[in-house]
């Protein structure tokens, strides 16, 4: 908007605060602990905290909420409209239901940071521990799948891009968007289903299901990175497509550099931080993914669990997993948002 | 160059046939309004014009070697892509968004160097400094390890000019390089090309769409409109020699700190053409108040005016004829009718 | 109010053949949604304890289902159930978008900034969590399925209208129109809404799409449309056990999601390409935005175009 | 006809190797596997290949030597001589007073076992007679089938009784297997003893074809578990959905355990309209529980014969058919009008101004085929003019909302497995819910009578008064059993043998 | 017709330590019927100020009045301070006929639809439009057609004191002048009081009677307009009129050497304004280039300003100490 953005004062880089030109008349003399708080990094890691425990907060709320929120009464609903009023009772009882609210949350957070989650109604078994023991599939699962759908989905999205640069090869890229729009529309379990049929049953190339081996990554992994890895790398096509038309780019050919220099050095890191943005949704997305894909390769994850402590009304364990799930993706955001920082300099400062 | 054309699928040609010749340690202004394909020519100069526009002349070459056509060799095309590397500089409009914003300005300094010169990171980098330092950078150093949105605009285009800088440019072709800064700015990006034109006789293509900053740094003022060069003449006889039409009207419409405040501003009524549906004849003959049934029928071409002047009119008028004529033009009457 | 260039512009996008192929296949699809409970509901529900889980054969094109039912004509029924639930999905999350991402432009700016965070903070949980709660809340059921993928779809909505009304808020236009007095919500009305109006019908488009989707994987599962209703989740649900035995019976459920969802999301690419939108949620992860709207343009210091 | 079964060609085709691993498909998660604290058939079945039982049943439901090699009894006592030799897996040697102790610890209430009950009943004590190696049972109410119900318990040893945790996802028993490794929700292996040699029977140790190692995999979808089959990664797998046509197609071995699954029940709380036996009847009437069975079995199912799972109970009398009510619309609607039902507004019948409008219960756990049963029977009811509201509900409900309660339901598909006939008196007579499992308020005094003449008798001799029984229960309908579904348990490259539902481990052959 | 005047008028954007004092303190009269020209750098606050008057920002302290009563507004009313914004493309609703556009402005107290047809007309008239054009869409119009309907839409709400910000400086050269001479017609066919904001001097001195020359948040020169450009006081009013190209000069004079210090210095930050005179830094007869000019870094000249020539804030202002009649 104006010329004067982004002058060299209160923006400069880690350690080089030298006083810029013109601040020879002292009009700002920062001291030591205030650049420290007005740099950038620090600003924007105390500001990225706390999105992230306001953020930790509300989920656990939520959490808390959530049984709360059941209309009637939980435990009613939980035994069903035809149990006697004594066993509510006590089950009321032993649950603390019966306690104020403000108590119970208390209570609650207490038990959250001394990593108790209740005990699951179904199995009898801590919930924590049933989490402990199923969380690492699903996580391999969803980081797996998340990589490779990133693995294919750049390098497509990046050629594709290059290639329908500026409207060229139109037919190219009608065949890329209808593909990978189709790709998208896949329902994963199906996809998985398919995928089965032909590599494991016809085929007989990999493994039909489980998770003990290498081999047995794959079809999974592959079934729930096709549809992520279509929508990124669309993304990836457009973003670099709107990178290919900057002002910079055009600066990049003016230098001469070869064309793999400029796609790569100049193109592809500014492409790459809105397909990050996504990605990392993605991931989220992911492991919803997983609650199908493991039921069909019996793969020994968290996302059956989800499902099955729903229909069984098992709310401690929901509990459990909302949160845990939910501090994943947290977590996830966080890690993208780093990412981010660390790539494009100027997100820092945008933040604000 | 010879002839340059520049077309676009439709077909739309937004450059129509222009040639000139920049010598050494000059400095040539392009004016012209808006769509009138200054930038378009600066593109097509730069070898920068992608698919599907084409680049068409009978001849263009720079430093003596051709630019046009696919070289036979290899070799060939890698030595034209290093000479124009290293002795070809562009600057561009906007200072804002023609640098990467995830990489430091010293690199990006740097990065042609490497490439062009076989520099080593370090020398690049101390090269880079030496530059932004030549195009006064304050603090070079510290500045080249920042990134563009730490730097101010008019510190951006000197960066840019330095980085024009980096090899042994023999021209810089500026395209509207100070459009996007403060009048105070604007002076010293200007100053600095002047400088730099001076000190290492490098030629300047200078574009702008506004005339009076083309006359006070110019040698030679090439006036476009409508895709063709319809005046060039030296920029010191601009105020008095100027004999298209147009020219006179791009004169006249910009106030400056001596117009007279009892006139009104002279107009050009009407609209620039759309390069997509150009008319027959000369394109500014539905403008011009001296049009007559021959402007509208046939294209006038570039022809000699005298020594260093060059007018493409049927009907080029002197100082007087202006003075004369150009009144009747300038009444309230014609804004109040509307744009035709 | 729609002026010409807008209604040429869809006209155009129409006539690209994606466009065209992507509008016939939608309306196709929204027709069969209209009709087919109409016309088949009777051969969808005719039980047949004779014929239990054919395969295909003349009379039974896609086989029958356990109670003998023809599982091609369930298909089309069903079409009613998915299409509406989606859709219903989706009217959700883009009247709570709508509201909550106007909000900023109608509240004071206190308030416009606490939406502001609300909605940056719910868009980073993902509309798995939001189902869960729902399911819990609401029990399970198409209701809380309904509502909870339209409330998961909601943020990103939300951040999306936020994002393009803030840019067209910041606009001249709408300075002047306050300047002329023109009232809050007015201006909402007339100039910020029509001027939005294009990304948000894509990304509705797309969305009801990833809602398409997302209901059937819910029902799928046994969290969406609860017996003896039937969508294509439960379908696929039902039938995909016996994949290997009657194939035909299994993907067809299947096979309706994909082209469903394929008319929805090809037409809303079409009109995005159509219209130069940018702003595109990825289909099914709708939880999240994939924003690549460009800000604003700065307005360099002169510039004429 | 305990387990029917096929063999072909195709199933092992070669001799028993050894040295080989089996892999079995397990429909869920075992959980806790202490075999005392657990009531899932699939951890029963986990437990099986990690402890044995003082009894054994043979394919046809025999008794036959377990730990025990000898036993005896009333049905008040029971006696059990231990046989010669037994370890448990740490190599310590079984002795009676350890058995005692494990039948003394599951009668006790206060320990909560989820066995007492089924197997030992409650307040039953044993005591032991090391030298003689006996152990003595004395129950504190008759049982007719003391003898086979102790019979049946797993017996821990001494360390797991000291420290239940060990038993959560270990073992210490005397099976054939002890647990290797276990990784909840995923898979559990198992070791074979080598020095295993008191299998069921005449069970020999040195028997050709025994694998070394057991590995349970947990797969919850069924095609993937014929996937499994299919492609050779598994050995066993028990298949109950439409995967059976496709396996069965592929002619591997199989035997199959019949289970109860279409079980018609009413809520007989006074003041429903249900606790009415001519209502009832005509719902029944109403019914075509041919139409019906095939439907939720997808048509492999059979008729049902007793109440007590087929093949598992000591007894094989058939009681049911015949007995049953049959298919008649008409009958079904001149009956309910007779019942002062009606024809009402909208079709529905009333009665003093009461709708009649039931709460049909059925559960989801089970597959998709009953929910068509339950669309098949609002269908049937609805015709008689009945209003039908269809519940789908979980197992867990089932037992807290439908077992526990009396509220609500008003009939529904509850599939209820037993083995013995006996175990069935608590369902279906005595105190309702919450201080009795009466559910459905059943109040029949000729079934009363009839079962108390039977538990004085020990043993199967009382086999004809159980029969007697239940025929009394169909008369007044209250309750309708109509078919059982088959669960064939499929095998390729072994071959076993069921007991009870269950693989017996000492049956397995891998076959090269 | 009306005095437009902004009293100690501060605006700040941001809180805490973000925050940006984009006018400070400042103090202008735009006298009834006359056009004051407002000249500065980019960012120096022009348009926040006009925005301020306006109520599209708010103004954190200071008061601005109409005819010595301060501006309230308040939906539903006839605004009397009327904008015309820089960039014609965006302050036209690109979704609205230019009819619609310009009637939404006019006041619904004013009368009917009818009537409402007839000003649109009438309005158009007098910018120079067919009254045809009405139905047009912007995306229809040039630049400069874009900007006389702008200014008709201003016309239509019946101000009293119109702001112009940098109505031309997204204008092709050859249509600026159309709109100026419009301008300048309209002004003195109406009577119009006007602040008309540009960071062209040229352009300024063809419509105005009074300049004032804004930097950094601060109006550190204001007096008749011939006054400024032929004696200007402050050393950046001096420094824009260097700058102003000149026809017939094609003078680009090195520096002067001795203020090469200053001559390449940034704009400075508008986060953190130097102290004293926040022109310092780029001073050409401040601190950096002559000695013993040491107040210019602590003392702000603009305390003692109305006491300068052109209220000029600068201590070492050519002229002598004396007030300024701006009414003269
Ligand atoms: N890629 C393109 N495809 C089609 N037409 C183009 C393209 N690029 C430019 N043009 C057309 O070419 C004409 C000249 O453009 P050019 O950018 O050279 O004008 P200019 O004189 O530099 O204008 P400005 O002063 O606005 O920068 C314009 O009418 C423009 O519409
Ligand atoms: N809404 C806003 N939020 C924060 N800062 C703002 C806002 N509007 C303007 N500013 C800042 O206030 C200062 C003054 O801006 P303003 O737009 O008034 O300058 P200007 O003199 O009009 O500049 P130009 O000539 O570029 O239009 C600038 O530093 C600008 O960055
Ligand atoms: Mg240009
Ligand atoms: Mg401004």
């Amino acid at each position: 908007m104006t010329t004067t953005h982004g002058t060299t004062h209160g923006t400069t880089m880690p350690g080089a605060t030298p006083p810029g030109p013109g601040s020879t008349g002292g009009w700002r003399a920062p001291g030591a602990l205030a650049a420290m708080t007005t740099h950038p990094w620090v600003r924007f890691a105390v500001r990225r905290l706390g999105r992230l425990v306001v953020s930790v907060l509300a989920l656990v709320t939520a959490a808390f909420l959530m049984i709360h929120l059941i209309p009637g009464d939980p435990v009613r609903s939980a035994l069903g409209p035809s149990a006697t009023k004594s066993l509510i009772d006590a089950r009321r009882e032993s649950l603390g239901l019966d306690d104020p609210l403000w108590l119970q949350y208390l209570q609650f957070l207490q038990h959250l940071f001394t990593g108790n989650l209740g005990t699951s109604i179904t199995t009898g078994l801590p919930v924590s521990d049933v989490i402990r023991d199923r969380l690492p599939a699903t996580v391999q699962l969803a980081v797996g799948a998340f990589l490779v759908a990133v693995l294919i989905a750049l390098p497509v999205g990046l050629v594709l891009g290059v290639l329908t640069r500026a409207g060229r090869r139109p037919r190219t890229e009608l065949g890329f968007t209808s593909t990978t729009v189709i790709l998208a529309a896949i329902p994963e379990f199906l996809l998985a289903v398919g995928l089965v049929y032909v590599f494991s049953m016809k085929l007989g190339w990999l493994p039909v299901a489980g998770r003990s081996n290498a081999a047995s990554y794959v079809l999974p992994v592959i079934s729930l990175a096709i549809g992520p890895a279509a929508i990124l790398a669309r993304i990836c096509r457009v973003e670099l497509l709107a990178v290919l038309q900057t002002d910079y780019l055009r600066t990049a050919r003016a230098k001469r550099l070869p064309a793999p220099a400029i796609y790569l050095r100049h193109a592809l890191p500014n492409a790459v931080t809105a397909t990050i943005t996504l990605g990392g949704l993605l991931l989220g997305g992911m492991v919803a993914g997983t609650v199908l894909v493991e039921n069909v390769f019996g793969w020994p994850g968290l996302g059956s669990t989800i499902v099955s402590s729903i229909l069984a009304k098992d709310y401690p364990l929901v509990q459990g997993v909302v949160l845990v799930y939910g501090v994943g993706v947290l977590l996830v955001n966080l890690v993208v948002d780093i990412t981010l920082a660390l790539l494009d300099p100027r997100s820092t400062i945008r933040e604000s | 160059m010879r002839d340059l054309r520049v077309t676009f699928p439709g077909p739309i040609t937004p450059v129509r046939g222009i040639s000139f010749t920049i010598s050494k340690g000059e400095i040539v202004g392009v004016v012209g309004e808006s769509g009138s394909g200054k930038s378009l020519t600066a593109l097509a100069v730069a070898q920068l014009i992608e698919p599907p526009g084409q680049v068409e002349a009978t001849s263009l070459s720079f430093l003596g070697a051709p630019l046009l056509g696919r070289p036979a060799v290899r070799s060939t095309a890698d030595a034209r892509r290093r000479s124009l590397g290293t002795s070809f500089a562009m600057v561009f409009q906007d200072p804002m968004t023609s640098f990467n914003p995830t990489k430091r300005i010293g690199v990006q300094l740097a990065e042609g160097a490497r490439e062009h010169q076989g520099l080593s990171r370090r020398q690049a980098m101390a090269r880079a400094i030496d530059r932004l330092r030549a195009v006064r950078v304050p603090a070079a150093e510290r500045r080249a390890g920042q990134y563009p949105h730490e730097f101010s605009g008019g510190m951006r285009q000197r960066a840019m000019i330095g980085m024009g800088l980096m090899g042994a440019p023999a021209l810089i072709v500026a395209d509207e390089p100070t459009t996007a800064l403060d009048v105070t700015v604007q002076r010293q990006v200007l100053r600095l090309l002047e400088t730099i034109r001076r000190t290492d006789d490098v030629a300047v293509l200078l574009i702008s769409h506004d005339i009076t900053v083309v006359a006070q740094v110019c040698d030679r003022v090439m006036v476009m409109y409508a895709g063709r060069i319809v005046e060039v003449l030296p920029a010191a006889d601009l105020a008095t020699g100027a004999s298209h039409p147009y020219t006179r009207a791009l004169l006249a419409a910009v106030p400056d700190l001596d117009t007279d405040l009892d006139e009104p501003l002279a107009v050009i009524p009407g609209r620039p053409v759309d390069p997509a549906h150009l008319p027959a004849g000369c394109a500014f003959a539905a403008r011009c108040e001296f049009a007559q049934d021959r402007c509208r029928e046939s294209d006038p071409d570039l022809v000699g005016h005298g020594p260093a002047h060059q007018v493409a009119c049927w009907n080029p008028q002197g100082d007087s004829a202006w003075q004369a004529a150009g009144r009747r033009h300038l009444g309230i009457e014609s804004i109040r009718t509307g744009q035709r | 109010m729609r002026t010409k260039a807008t209604r040429a512009r869809w006209l155009a996008v129409l006539r690209t053949p994606v466009g065209a192929g992507a509008g016939i296949l939608l309306l196709g699809v929204l027709l069969l949604a209209l009709l087919a409970p109409i016309l088949w509901s009777d051969q969808a529900s005719a039980i047949d304890t004779e014929h239990l889980l054919e395969g295909s054969s003349a009379s039974h094109w896609l086989g029958t289902d356990n109670l003998g039912r023809d599982i091609f004509y369930r298909v089309l029924v069903a079409s009613r159930t998915s299409i509406l639930l989606a859709l219903m999905a989706t009217a959700i999350a883009v009247l709570t978008g709508l509201a909550l991402g106007t909000a900023p432009l109608l509240l004071g700016r206190r308030a416009g900034r606490l939406v502001t965070a609300v909605v940056n903070v719910a868009v980073a949980f993902p509309g798995l969590l939001l189902a869960l709660f729902f399911a819990v809340v609401f029990g399970v059921g198409a209701k809380g399925a309904v509502l909870a993928i339209g409330f998961a779809g909601a943020p990103s909505f939300a951040r999306l209208t936020q994002t393009l009304a803030a840019g067209v808020a910041e606009r001249d236009f709408v300075a002047a129109a306050r300047i002329a007095g023109v009232g809050r919500f007015r201006i909402l009305l007339r100039h910020v809404l029509p001027n939005v109006a294009e990304p948000l019908v894509v990304n509705a488009t797309i969305g009801a799409g990833g809602a398409l989707l997302a209901f059937s994987g819910l029902s799928f599962l046994g969290l969406g449309v609860q017996p003896p209703a039937y969508d294509w989740g439960r379908l696929m649900g039902e039938s995909l056990n016996g994949i290997y035995v009657h194939p035909a019976a299994a993907l067809a459920p299947g096979v309706a999601v994909v082209i469903a969802g394929l008319a929805f999301n090809l037409f809303g690419e079409a009109v995005a390409k159509g219209f130069g939108v940018t702003a595109v949620i990825g289909p099914r992860y709708r939880g999240r935005t994939a924003e690549t709207v460009p800000a604003a343009p700065e307005t360099p210091r002169k510039s004429w175009s | 006809a305990c387990s029917s079964g096929s063999e072909t060609t195709s199933a092992g085709g070669g001799k028993p190797v050894e040295g080989q691993t089996l892999t079995m498909a397990l429909g869920a998660d075992p959980g806790n596997l202490d075999p005392q604290f657990t009531s899932l058939s699939v951890t029963h079945q986990v437990n099986w290949f990690l402890y044995d039982a003082l009894v054994n049943l043979d394919p046809s439901g025999k008794m036959v030597a377990g730990l025990a090699e000898k036993w005896e009894g009333t049905t008040t006592s029971a006696k059990y001589t231990l046989r010669k030799g037994i370890t448990c897996a740490d190599g310590s040697p079984l002795t009676p007073s350890m058995v005692a102790e494990n039948i003394t610890f599951v009668g006790n209430p206060a320990n909560k076992s989820t066995r007492m009950g089924v197997y030992v009943p409650p307040g039953a004590k044993a005591t032991a007679d090391d030298a003689a190696g006996t152990v003595t049972v004395t129950a504190a109410a008759p049982d007719a089938f003391l003898v086979r119900n102790v019979g049946g318990l797993h017996i821990v040893c001494g360390k797991g009784m000291k420290d239940r945790n060990l038993l959560k996802q270990g073992s210490d028993g005397t099976g054939m297997f002890t647990v290797a490794e276990a990784v909840p929700g995923d898979h559990y292996t198992l070791n074979r003893r080598k020095e295993y040699a008191w299998g069921p029977g005449d069970f020999k140790a040195d028997q050709a074809g025994l694998p070394d190692k057991v590995v349970l995999k947990v797969v919850a979808n069924e095609t993937t578990s014929a996937n499994l089959l299919l492609s050779g990664q598994v050995n066993v797998v028990p298949i109950a959905g439409p995967e059976k046509q496709r396996l069965e197609a592929q002619k591997l071995f199989q035997r199959s355990a019949s289970t109860p699954l279409g079980e018609l029940w009413f809520n007989q709380k006074a003041s429903l309209p249900t606790a009415d036996p001519a209502v009832r009847r005509a719902l029944t009437q109403g019914l075509d529980l041919a139409q019906l069975g095939k439907v939720i079995t997808s048509g492999t199912g059979t008729p049902t014969t007793s109440l007590v799972a087929a093949g598992m109970g000591p007894c094989s009398e058939d009681t049911v058919t015949g007995n049953l009510p049959g298919h008649d619309q008409e009958a079904a609607k001149a009956a309910l009008d007779a019942a002062g039902w009606k024809a009402g507004a909208g079709g529905i019948r009333e009665k003093g101004g009461a709708k009649l409008s039931l709460v049909f219960y059925y559960p989801t756990s089970l597959g998709p085929t009953l929910q068509s049963g339950a669309e098949l029977l609002q269908k049937a009811w609805t015709e008689l003019g009945v209003e039908v509201s269809l519940k789908a509900v979980s197992t867990a409900e089932i037992s807290t909302v439908v077992l526990a309660g009396q509220g609500t339901w008003h009939a529904g598909l509850i599939p209820l497995t037993v083995s013995l006939p006996s175990q069935l008196v608590s369902f279906l007579s005595g105190t309702t819910p919450p201080d009795g499992s009466n559910f459905s308020s059943i109040k029949n005094p000729g079934y009363d009578a009839a079962v108390a003449k039977a538990s004085s008798i020990a043993g199967t001799d009382g086999c004809g008064d159980w029969a007697a029984a239940e025929r009394a229960l169909f008369e007044q309908v209250n309750v309708v059993p109509f078919v059982n579904s088959t669960v064939p348990i499929f095998g390729k490259g072994a071959t076993f043998e069921l007991s009870q539902g269950s693989v017996i481990p000492g049956s397995i052959r891998m076959l090269g | 017709m009306s005095e437009l005047r902004f009293d100690q008028v501060t605006v700040r954007f941001g809180t805490g330590r973000n925050v940006l004092t984009a006018v400070d303190d400042v103090e202008l009269t735009v006298p009834s019927g006359q056009v004051v020209g407002l000249v500065g750098e980019s960012g120096s606050g022009k348009s926040t100020l006009a925005r301020a008057a306006v109520g599209l920002t708010e103004q954190a302290s200071g008061q601005i009045l109409l005819d010595g009563v301060p501006l309230r507004h308040s939906a539903g009313q006839r605004r009397p301070l009327q904008m015309v914004f820089q960039d014609p493309y965006s302050s036209l609703d690109p979704r609205m006929t230019v009819g619609d556009s310009i009637a939404e402005a006019v006041p619904r107290s004013a009368g009917g639809a009818k009537h409402r047809r007839q000003e649109v007309a009438r309005l158009l008239g007098l910018v120079g439009l067919d009254a045809d054009r009405a139905a047009a869409y912007p995306g229809a119009l040039s630049g400069g057609q874009r900007q006389r309907v702008a200014i008709a839409r201003a016309l239509a709400g019946q101000p009293d004191v119109i702001i112009a910000d940098e109505i031309t400086s997204a204008l092709d050269v050859s249509i600026q002048g159309t709109v100026l001479n419009l301008v300048r017609e309209l002004q003195r066919e109406l009577h119009l009081s006007m602040l008309f904001i540009s960071h062209n001097l040229a352009v300024v001195r063809y419509v105005s009677d009074f300049i004032a020359v804004m930097y950094l948040g601060r109006i550190v020169e204001v007096g008749p307009a011939r006054d400024v450009l032929t004696d200007p006081q402050h050393p950046y009013t001096k420094e824009l009129l260097a700058a102003a190209p000149q026809r017939g000069t094609t003078s680009l004079s090195e520096p002067d050497p001795a203020l090469q210090a200053v001559a390449d210095a940034e704009p400075a930050d508008p986060h953190h304004p130097p102290a004293g005179c926040r022109f310092h830094p780029r001073c050409p007869i401040g601190p950096l280039v002559l000695p013993g000019r040491e107040d210019c870094l602590t003392i702000d000249p603009t305390t003692e300003a109305s006491r300068r020539r052109h209220r000029t804030a600068c201590h070492h202002a050519a002229g002598a100490l004396q007030t300024v009649d701006l009414s003269q």
